[in-house]
Order: structure tokens, then C-alpha cells, then sequence
């Protein structure tokens, strides 16, 4: 699953800063992800790991930094940005929150073909075949007319993870998307996310789920006090990492007592 | 326009206050439409002695005359806005009003009656309302003068409002007009209540105009004139009152 | 008692037809305004802008700190001493759309504070612009919290159109006084027109209560 | 406009005293009993009973349904005829008592069900009953909720006070009534009125701000 | 660990029996903790493990139900059972609760005092004496004038336990009480309930951490459809679980994905 060199880079991200008043939560972040490649953003909490994961999607304007995606838009923040800018970002990738935020008014066939049919314009049978057919993929191909509040935690958030794949993006952003879920529930999140990643999909990956990073994720970003302290392949950050701050955080998650 | 010799100001757009009754064809009236027998309403009809007279004048003036009902409050706000031309509610004469508002010759001249109950013996006359409760309607000429004779004044919305205080002992007595006491035991004999005394000097209430309106103010008092004259004014007091009030 | 009786049945068709003529349907159109001044002066307020929501600030205390029948003077006799003539029942539409403005602002700009931040933010991962969420998201959830305060505003707003008859607008309220003028029975006129005020109130929270049942469903939880 | 600027100069103490020594007492006289009230009927509203949930529910209904011209004309004026005179202070603090009490009814209720189930049951968990959690623990939270909305109320009820004036009370509209009675400037003395109503209500306003400010930082977030 | 067989019972629960309508949720569950033991409850969302807990505390009322508590009282619930008797078993045990639940609007040292001192009167001075005590005993030994906003996740549930603690109960009811922590504050609020485990404490508790009940618990109870299902030591139920059910639910849970 590891990309090769080769694999052609799809998003660089360069330079990401971001303070929050006097608070500087990231100084300074590169990362790259290639094509078809998982990343994961780990670290403590507090860290920066969602923020820079919502700076990519233009829902946290950075301080500075660029956004470039294979192909252009090659988005450049800076003092002057207008947040309006950020939406280009929204048609290359697209998020799936934490606490999934599906819309309760809407069932959920128009929770994930609202954004094609309404923002996108694509045509309506086009849009409703992939929803089909992208709901039966995930195991919910009865729920299409139930509303998210009759849904479980763990079908809210395929619900969600639909809803993102419905934009056709480039890039897929996931926000610890197990974390708000029963601890039964997990699992069948977990196992839609990795079949994605092993089908193509490029994502980032914000997770507290360090067998599951070591799992599904190519490259591991540890992440503390708004630096990227260490970066490289998912066995060796996870399995042997080098920098005493991630030795004592995986040691912390995977022998909690 | 009017001429220079009337007194009439002009206004903005040059034409008198007259002149612009005349134009439209139309004489507004304000008036309360909830004061019986002076102004109300007879199932959708607005009616009484005011109304009646009011329409009489226009008819000598050659215009219509189309009624603006409102409360008191908003009476004179309403004169002062423009939203009428005059006045027809048993607007008494005083000088705090005349110094701000023109009159005209008054079509109404009554006296004011102290109403108590009937089984009342200590207020005999408007000295002894001294150190007494009264009930005034604020609108009326009567809450001054009741004030005047040292009463304790409760202000109230009107006759039905004071007799009912009046009745349960809220107060000593009403300060009114004896004309609306009189034409509420008509209508509604009530031996409860009495007339205690009467004062003295008579009240005149008249139309009320706009300070620059002094053309209008002409014009009303030449109808007026002449309604007195064939007894018209006469003959309509007489419809709700059973004698001329009129003078 | 027997001509009491009779007096309230009389009275009840005239004060029923300046209900159903003057009062609701100024009630009615008055609110419908209200609510698109109110919606105005809640986005003002959360705008971010300070001049936008200092200026819905100002407008909301204005209007809630001074009683509406001054209100109803003001635009009525005062304007047009300013050349501003307006006829009533435009002045009562004009005066009672803005108070409905300035008080129904507050309780949407609450409702749609009341929805999480996340769905604005699911809204712009969708592609949607500021607006469209706005309408397509939030404010179809923001209503389930809206309607219980809305529909108190609108049943004061119903009680508070007696005042139009100040500004030549005869609704209900100046048809009972007209009669009380002629019969002297005003406890029986007022307590005749504070039941019809009773019977629409009542039917106006039955259709909260229905309208909160069906917005209730599909809210989050 | 010198006469005019006169007479508000002339006014504005006459005025005031009268919203001092009547319309802010009355106000807030009534709005503290009014409280109690409310918090009575919000408790029987949620208390589970069908009778005193019933109950509640119609008080609400016809205190909310009938304008409060009416309640304090019944009150007043239509009282004695069943043998009970009651004297102008005492129908106003009761009318505007009871007024309050079903408006705030349904806001307390409110913010009484807002505060977390779990709170009852970590009262509760500590060993206390239903009342002591209720008093310790649950309305000390609903408070936060509770002001916005009760504020509104109050403001209203400090507008509303020159309503008593219908019955006798001597409070600052009728000042200002009496006052024009004598020199006919309706709209001067009643903006004149306004503007005193509208200092007093943004003094409530920025006591409301201080006091939500205060019970916020304790929220449960 | 393990109390001997001889140990003295402390409670005995004899067909617990609860509906929620027409869901029956418990259906006749009977077990026993001994002093000093601790009884961990598992089991499938829904099937009723919240319900039993909270039925010991008197938070929801059993349809039918004999709780004994050693040297009394023994409560028995039927039909015309009355809420306030519930108060009596209050005096034995305490909840800490899943979300905590410390009242926000008292600070740490309030929290803890407010049962002791108000409820229970205790004196002023004993009472001070074992909060602080027992809020250094969980590392918050400077957070007693804090309020509970100010508090990270795991620190509030630390305060929640003391809260507990403080009431000196026979028992201790615990509700899942990490799994609403972040991953990483987890450690922290199993740590302490380890250390009291340790002490001698007797407790009841409802956890989905596998690995620390195998740790911490004597007897564990598997739950599902409102029956107890298997009930045995720690070591044997979730190591070599027996009953098919429980196979599956352990299963699912160790191995997510
Ligand atoms: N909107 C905001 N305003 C102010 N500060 C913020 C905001 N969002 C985040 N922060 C601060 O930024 C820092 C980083 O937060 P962030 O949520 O990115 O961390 P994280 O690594 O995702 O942590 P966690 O694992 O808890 O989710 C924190 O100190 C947080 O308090
Ligand atoms: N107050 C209530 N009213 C109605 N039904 C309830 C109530 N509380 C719980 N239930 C139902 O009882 C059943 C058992 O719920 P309970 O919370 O005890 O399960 P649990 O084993 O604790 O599950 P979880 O692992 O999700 O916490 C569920 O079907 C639930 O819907
Ligand atoms: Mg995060
Ligand atoms: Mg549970």
C-alpha cells in the first residue's frame, strides 16, 4: 500500500501557520500527500492536528501558508485572504467531522445528494444512481429514506462518509471519525475507512486509533505543540518512533493503565 | 388663494385652509364617536348632537363632511398633524386652549353637575367637594374645575367608568355635564345617582381649528349663523336633548 | 341579566367581524413583515460587523424600550409634521411590523446561535455559500427553537393591534368601546372581547403546537 | 419650539418622580411575586400530575389570551360586584402579579427542563430530594437560561405598568396624560414619557448583561 | 484479588426486573458483590447494563427487585413502591456517572462537600479534612477552588469520583466512566479506579475497556437482551468465554476492524 516515490504529489501544503488570538497553535507545517496515499495526523490533544486538518478545507482560515493541489488551485494565504477563496479548496476535498453533523431536517438520501444536485448542479439521475449506489456500498441501502435521528452513531457516520464522497473529491478529510461513537460502533467505521483507503482513495487522517493508523495509514505526521515533530512511513513512527515526545504518546495510548 | 385681509396663512403649497376644504370638496372632522350623546355610534352609524351639527354646517358650506373617529389622546395630535380639519367633540373653551387652537362660535353652552349617590347629603355644592374623591373624564373641562374646588381627582376614561366608581363607592362623586347626565337617564334610569348641585357658570364648547385656519374658522361661524338663524341648530338639540342647548 | 345576555349576543357578531376584518389580518401581515425585519436585524447582529449590529442594537432598544402606543403616535401624528403623511392602516402595518421587528430579532438571532456551528460548517464542505446554508441548513432547525417565543410574540402582537384604533383603525377593541359608549356595559364588552382574544389565542397555540410536533421530528438530538 | 422645550423641561421631574414612586415599584413588586408565580405553575406544569399540569395549563392559557386591559378592568371594576372591593395598589400588584406569572410560567418551565437530566441525578447521587436538588442545583442553572427571557418580561412590565393608570394608579402615562389634559402636547410629554421608559429599560438591559455575564461562567459547556 | 468464597456478601440483587413500556430491558437478573470485590457488568449496547446500575441507586425504579444490602436495609420493590424509599439505598452506594455530571455552577471543593455537608451534616471540619485529603489522592489537590468548566475531561471525572468517595459508600457505581474522555485522558481516570480497586473498595462497574476489566474486575457479568448470559471470574469470561454471545461481543471488541 505504501506509494512509491513516484506516485504523483496531490496536495502540498506549505508552511501552515495559525494562531488563534495570542495563542499559536500551528508554526509552521509541510506535509505532502500523494496520490492514493493515507496520512495520518497524530498527537495530543491540543495540538493542531484538527486545526490544520480544517485549514485544509478552508474552514480555519490560515495565517499563512499554501495550499497547493496537483493541477491547480494553488491557493495562497496570507493577510488579505477573503474566506470566500476557500471555497475553491471545498471542490478538490471534503470532510468528515468528528461528530458527523449530518443535517437532522433532511433525510438521508438528501443529506448526501444535497451538495451535487444543489451546489455541483450535476443532473439529478447521475446524482441518485452514485447515492444508490455508494449507500449500498457502505450497508445502507434501506436507510435511504430514514432520517439521521433514527441512525445509530455508526450509521450516522457512513451517512457522513457518503455525504463526502458524494463531491467526488480529490482528497478526503477525516477528523478522528470513531471518536465520538460507542466503542462497538467503531469498528464498522473503521472497516468503510480502510476499504477506501485500499481502493485509492487519498485521505488524511486525524485518529486516536493507533492500531488502526498503523493499519490503514502509508505515512504517520506526529503532531505536538503545533509542530510536526516527526514524519514517515506508519510502521516505523507507530512501531519504532525516534523523538521522546512520540515515544511517550504511543506508549500513553497503547497502555493506558 | 385667500386673500391678505383674512388672516389666513397661506401654506406651503399657497392655498388657505378654506381654500383647501373647498378644493377637495370635503370637510374632515375628527371626533371620538364614543361619547354619548355627542358623538357615537348607532350600530355602524355614527351619530349624536356634534355629528349631527357638524354635518349641518357642511351642508352650508357647500362640502362634504367625512368623520376621523379617534380617541381623546390623540385628538389634538391629530388636528396638529392635519390628519382633520377641525374639531366636533364637545371641546370646551378655555384659555390654556385658546391660546394654542382657534374656536368657534360655541353650538353648545351647558352646565356642570356634581352627581353623587342618592343617598348622599354632605356635598350640597362645588365648595363641598372639598377634600372629596371625585372621578373626572381627563378630557373634560370638569377635571379642572373639579380640581379647582380642592377634590381628590381620579382620572377615568368616561361617564360609564366614573359611575361605576361613583356606585361602588370608590369615590364621592363625578363632575360632569349635566347634558350627558341627563341623557344616560334617559336611556339608562339609574335612581342611585343624583344631581348634587350645578355650577354656576355655564360652559361653552364649540369647533375646534388649527391657529392658522382663521378662514375656515370664518366660514364655520357664518354657517353656523345661519343654522341658528332658520332654527336648524335648534331643532337638532332639541332631537336629543328636549330643549335648546344651543345657547 | 336577561338584557346582559342579550347585549353579549348582540355584540358578539359586530366585535367578531372587526376581528376577523381589522385585527388578525393586521395582526397577520404585520407578523409576516416582522419576521423578514426581525431575520434582517439577527443576521445584522451576528454579522461580525460592528457598525451592522450596533445599528440593530440601537434599533431593538429603541423598540422594546418605549411603549408602542408612542410608537403609533410617533409615525402616525408626528410624521407628518416632516411632510410624511401616511394613511392608517399603513402607518398601524409600518409600526407593528417594526416593533414585531425589534422584538422577534432577539429570538432569531438566539434560534440561530441555538444551531450547532458544526452545520454551518457541514454546509461549506458541501460547497454551499454563506447564504445557502443559511436558508437550506440553518434556519430550518433554527425554527424548532424559534417557534414557541415566535408564537408568544404573535399572540401579543394579536392583543396589541387594540391600540391601532389610537391611529383611526377600528379594530375590535375601538367596536366594543363604541358600543360600551351607547350601553355604559363596558365589563361586559371588554370580558366579550378578551374571550374572542382568548378563542384566537387558542387556536394560534394549537398550531404551535402542531407546527413544533412536526419540527420536532427530524431536529438533532 | 421654545414652549415646547419648556414644557419637557417642565415635565421631565414630574415625570420621573412618578416612574419612581410608581411605575418602577410596581414593577417591580409585581415581577418579584409574579416569579413565584411562574415557578409555581412551571413546577405543576412539569410535575407529572394530570390535574395540576391541567390547571396550569388554562391559567397560562387565559392570563396569555386575554389583553391585560381586560384582567386589570375585572379585577377592578368587576370584583365588587361579587362583594370583593380591593383598592388600586393592591388590584395592580395582583393583576400584574398574576400577568407575570403565566408569561414567566412557561420560560422558567423552560429553562428548568434545559438543565441536564443529569443533574437531578447527580443531586440526587448526593442524597438530596427533589426540592433540595431543585434549589441547590437545578435552578441555579436554569437561571442562565432564564434571564434573557425574563428580562423581556420585565420589560414589558415596566411598559405595561401605564396600564394601571385605568385604575386609578397614579403611575407616569397618567402623570403625562394629566399634564396634557391641561396643555395638549399629547406627543411631547408622551415621547418625553417614551424616553424615560427607554432609560430605564436600557439600565435593565446592561443589568441583564452583568448578570448573564456572571451566571455564564459556571455553565456546563 | 479474587475474595475468597468466605468473603461477606454486601449485596444481594434478586430478580431485577425492569420495562420501559412495552421494552422489557431487564428481564430477572440476580448476582452478588462481596466485600471488597469488584463486579465489572459488559455487554452489548442496549442490553440493560445502565439500567441495572442504576436501579442499585435507586435512579430508576425496578418493576420487581430485591436489593439487600449487608446489615440492612433490604429494599423490596413492587408495585406501589414510592420513589423517596429509593433514598435509602443512596446511603449505601454511589454513582459516578458516565458524563460526570458535577454541577457546574460550584466549584471542585463545593462539589465534593455538598452531599456531606448539607445532606449527610456531617461536621465542617472532618468534612474539609477529607476532601483534601482525597482530592490530593487524585492529583487535583490544586483545583479546589476551580470550577469543573475550567477542568479537563479526565480531571472532572477524578472530581467525580471523589464526589462519590466522599459519601463514604459501602459500594461504588460506576458508568462507563472514561468513554466519554478523550483517548488520552483515559489512562488517568482508570489509574485511580485501579488504585481504589486495590484499596479494598467494593464496586459495581459498567465498562466496554475490556483490557482493564481482565485487569481491575473479580467477576465479570456479560449482559445481553436483559439477562445475565455468563457470570464468572474476570480471568475465565473474557479470556475463554463460554457462551457464543459473549464469544462474539469480545471478539468485536478486541479486534475492531
Ligand atoms: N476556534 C478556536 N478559537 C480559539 N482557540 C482554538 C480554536 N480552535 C482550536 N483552538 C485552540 O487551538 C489549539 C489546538 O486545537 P485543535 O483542536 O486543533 O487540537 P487537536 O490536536 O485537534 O486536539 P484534540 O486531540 O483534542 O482534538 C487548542 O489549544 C485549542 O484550544
Ligand atoms: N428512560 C428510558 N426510557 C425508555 N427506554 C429506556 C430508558 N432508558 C433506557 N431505555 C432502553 O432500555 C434499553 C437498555 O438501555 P441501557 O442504557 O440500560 O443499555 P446499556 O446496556 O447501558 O447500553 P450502552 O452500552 O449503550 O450504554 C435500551 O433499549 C434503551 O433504549
Ligand atoms: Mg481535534
Ligand atoms: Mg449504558
Amino acid at each position: 500500500m505504501s506509494p512509491s516515490n513516484q506516485a504523483a504529489s496531490l496536495l502540498t501544503v506549505t508552511g501552515l501557520h495559525k494562531s488563534f488570538g495570542a495563542n499559536q497553535v500551528l508554526k509552521g507545517i509541510d506535509f505532502t500527500v500523494h496520490t492514493g496515499e493515507v496520512v495520518a495526523l497524530i498527537g495530543p490533544s491540543g495540538s493542531g492536528k484538527t486545526t490544520a486538518l480544517r485549514c485544509l478545507n478552508g474552514l480555519e482560515i490560515p495565517d499563512a501558508c499554501t495550499v497547493a493541489f496537483a493541477g491547480g488551485p494553488e491557493v495562497a494565504f496570507s493577510a488579505g485572504f477573503k474566506p470566500k477563496q476557500a471555497q475553491i479548496l471545498r471542490q478538490r476535498s471534503a470532510m468528515v467531522f468528528q461528530g458527523h453533523h449530518l443535517f437532522p431536517h433532511l433525510s438521508v438520501l438528501q443529506n448526501v445528494t444535497v451538495g451535487p444536485l444543489e451546489v455541483q448542479k450535476r443532473p439529478r439521475a447521475e446524482v441518485m444512481e452514485q447515492a444508490t449506489a455508494l449507500l449500498a456500498r457502505v450497508g445502507l441501502a434501506d436507510k435511504a429514506q430514514a432520517y439521521p435521528n433514527s441512525l445509530s452513531g455508526g450509521q450516522q457516520q457512513r451517512v457522513g462518509i457518503v455525504r463526502a464522497l458524494m463531491l467526488k473529491p480529490d482528497l478526503l478529510l477525516f477528523d478522528e471519525p470513531t471518536s465520538a461513537l460507542d466503542p462497538e460502533l467503531v469498528g464498522e467505521v473503521l472497516v468503510v475507512i480502510k476499504e477506501l483507503a485500499q481502493e485509492g482513495w487519498s485521505m488524511v487522517l486525524v485518529t486516536h486509533e493507533l492500531a488502526f493508523a498503523r493499519d490503514v495509514a502509508d505515512t504517520v505526521v506526529f503532531m505536538d505543540g503545533g509542530v510536526a515533530v516527526e514524519t514517515g512511513p506508519a510502521s516505523q513512527v507507530l512501531a519504532a518512533p525516534q523523538n521522546p515526545r512520540t515515544q511517550a504518546f504511543v506508549q500513553r495510548l497503547l497502555h493506558p493503565f | 388663494g385667500g386673500s391678505p385681509d383674512s388672516g389666513g396663512t397661506p401654506d406651503e403649497a399657497g392655498a388657505s385652509a378654506l381654500q383647501k376644504v373647498k378644493d377637495a370638496g370635503v370637510l374632515t372632522v375628527g371626533t371620538e364617536g364614543t361619547y354619548r350623546p355627542f358623538s357615537y355610534n348607532e350600530g355602524s352609524e355614527l351619530t349624536g348632537y356634534d355629528v349631527e351639527v357638524i354635518k349641518a354646517v357642511g351642508e352650508k358650506m357647500g362640502v362634504e363632511v367625512k368623520f376621523q373617529q379617534t380617541q381623546w389622546d390623540a385628538i389634538f395630535a391629530g388636528l396638529d398633524a392635519g390628519r382633520f380639519d377641525v374639531i366636533a367633540n364637545q371641546v370646551a373653551i378655555n384659555p390654556e386652549r385658546e391660546a394654542k387652537y382657534l374656536f368657534s362660535e360655541p353650538y353648545t353652552v351647558s352646565t356642570g353637575v356634581i352627581v353623587t349617590k342618592s343617598d348622599n347629603t354632605d356635598i350640597t355644592s362645588f365648595e363641598s367637594l372639598k377634600g372629596k374623591k371625585t372621578a373626572q373624564s381627563l378630557t373634560s373641562n370638569y377635571y379642572e374645575t373639579a380640581k379647582a374646588a380642592g377634590a381628590t381627582v381620579e382620572p377615568v376614561e368616561g361617564w360609564a367608568q366614573a359611575v361605576t366608581l361613583l356606585k361602588q363607592g370608590r369615590v364621592d362623586a363625578t363632575v360632569n355635564d349635566k347634558l350627558t347626565f341627563l341623557d344616560a337617564q334617559k336611556t339608562h334610569p339609574d335612581d342611585s345617582i343624583k344631581i348634587a348641585a350645578e355650577a354656576e357658570d355655564k360652559t361653552d364648547s364649540a369647533v375646534a381649528l388649527r391657529k392658522d385656519a382663521t378662514d375656515l374658522q370664518e366660514a364655520i361661524n357664518t354657517a353656523l349663523d345661519s343654522l341658528r338663524a332658520d332654527g336648524e341648530l335648534a331643532k337638532i338639540s332639541e332631537k336629543y336633548f328636549g330643549e335648546d342647548v344651543s345657547k | 341579566m336577561d338584557s346582559n345576555w342579550q347585549l353579549f349576543l348582540d355584540s358578539l357578531w359586530p366585535l367578531t367581524q372587526a376581528a376577523i376584518t381589522a385585527s388578525i389580518p393586521l395582526a397577520v401581515i404585520s407578523f409576516a413583515i416582522g419576521l423578514a425585519v426581525a431575520l434582517l436585524m439577527a443576521l445584522m447582529r451576528i454579522s461580525g460587523s460592528k457598525v451592522l449590529s450596533s445599528v440593530a442594537r440601537v434599533y431593538i432598544s429603541i423598540i422594546r424600550g418605549t411603549p408602542l402606543l408612542v410608537q403609533l403616535f410617533v409615525i402616525f401624528y408626528g410624521m407628518p409634521s416632516i411632510g410624511l403623511t401616511i394613511d392608517p392602516w399603513p402607518s398601524a402595518i409600518i409600526v407593528f411590523s417594526l416593533n414585531t421587528g425589534g422584538y422577534c430579532a432577539e429570538i432569531l438571532r438566539a434560534a440561530i446561535l441555538s444551531v450547532p456551528a458544526g452545520q454551518w460548517e457541514a454546509g461549506y464542505t458541501v460547497g454551499m455559500s454563506r447564504t445557502r446554508t443559511l436558508y437550506r441548513i440553518i434556519l430550518p432547525q433554527a425554527a424548532r427553537v424559534a417557534v414557541p417565543p415566535l408564537s408568544n410574540s404573535f399572540i401579543s402582537l394579536v392583543k396589541d393591534t387594540s391600540l391601532a384604533s389610537i391611529i383611526l383603525v377600528g379594530e375590535m377593541f375601538r367596536k366594543a368601546q363604541e358600543i360600551t359608549a351607547v350601553t355604559f356595559e363596558f365589563m361586559l364588552l371588554y370580558c366579550t372581547a378578551a374571550g374572542i382574544y382568548w378563542v384566537i389565542c387558542l387556536l394560534l397555540s394549537a398550531l404551535q403546537n402542531s407546527l413544533e410536533g412536526r419540527l420536532e421530528k427530524h431536529v438533532a438530538k
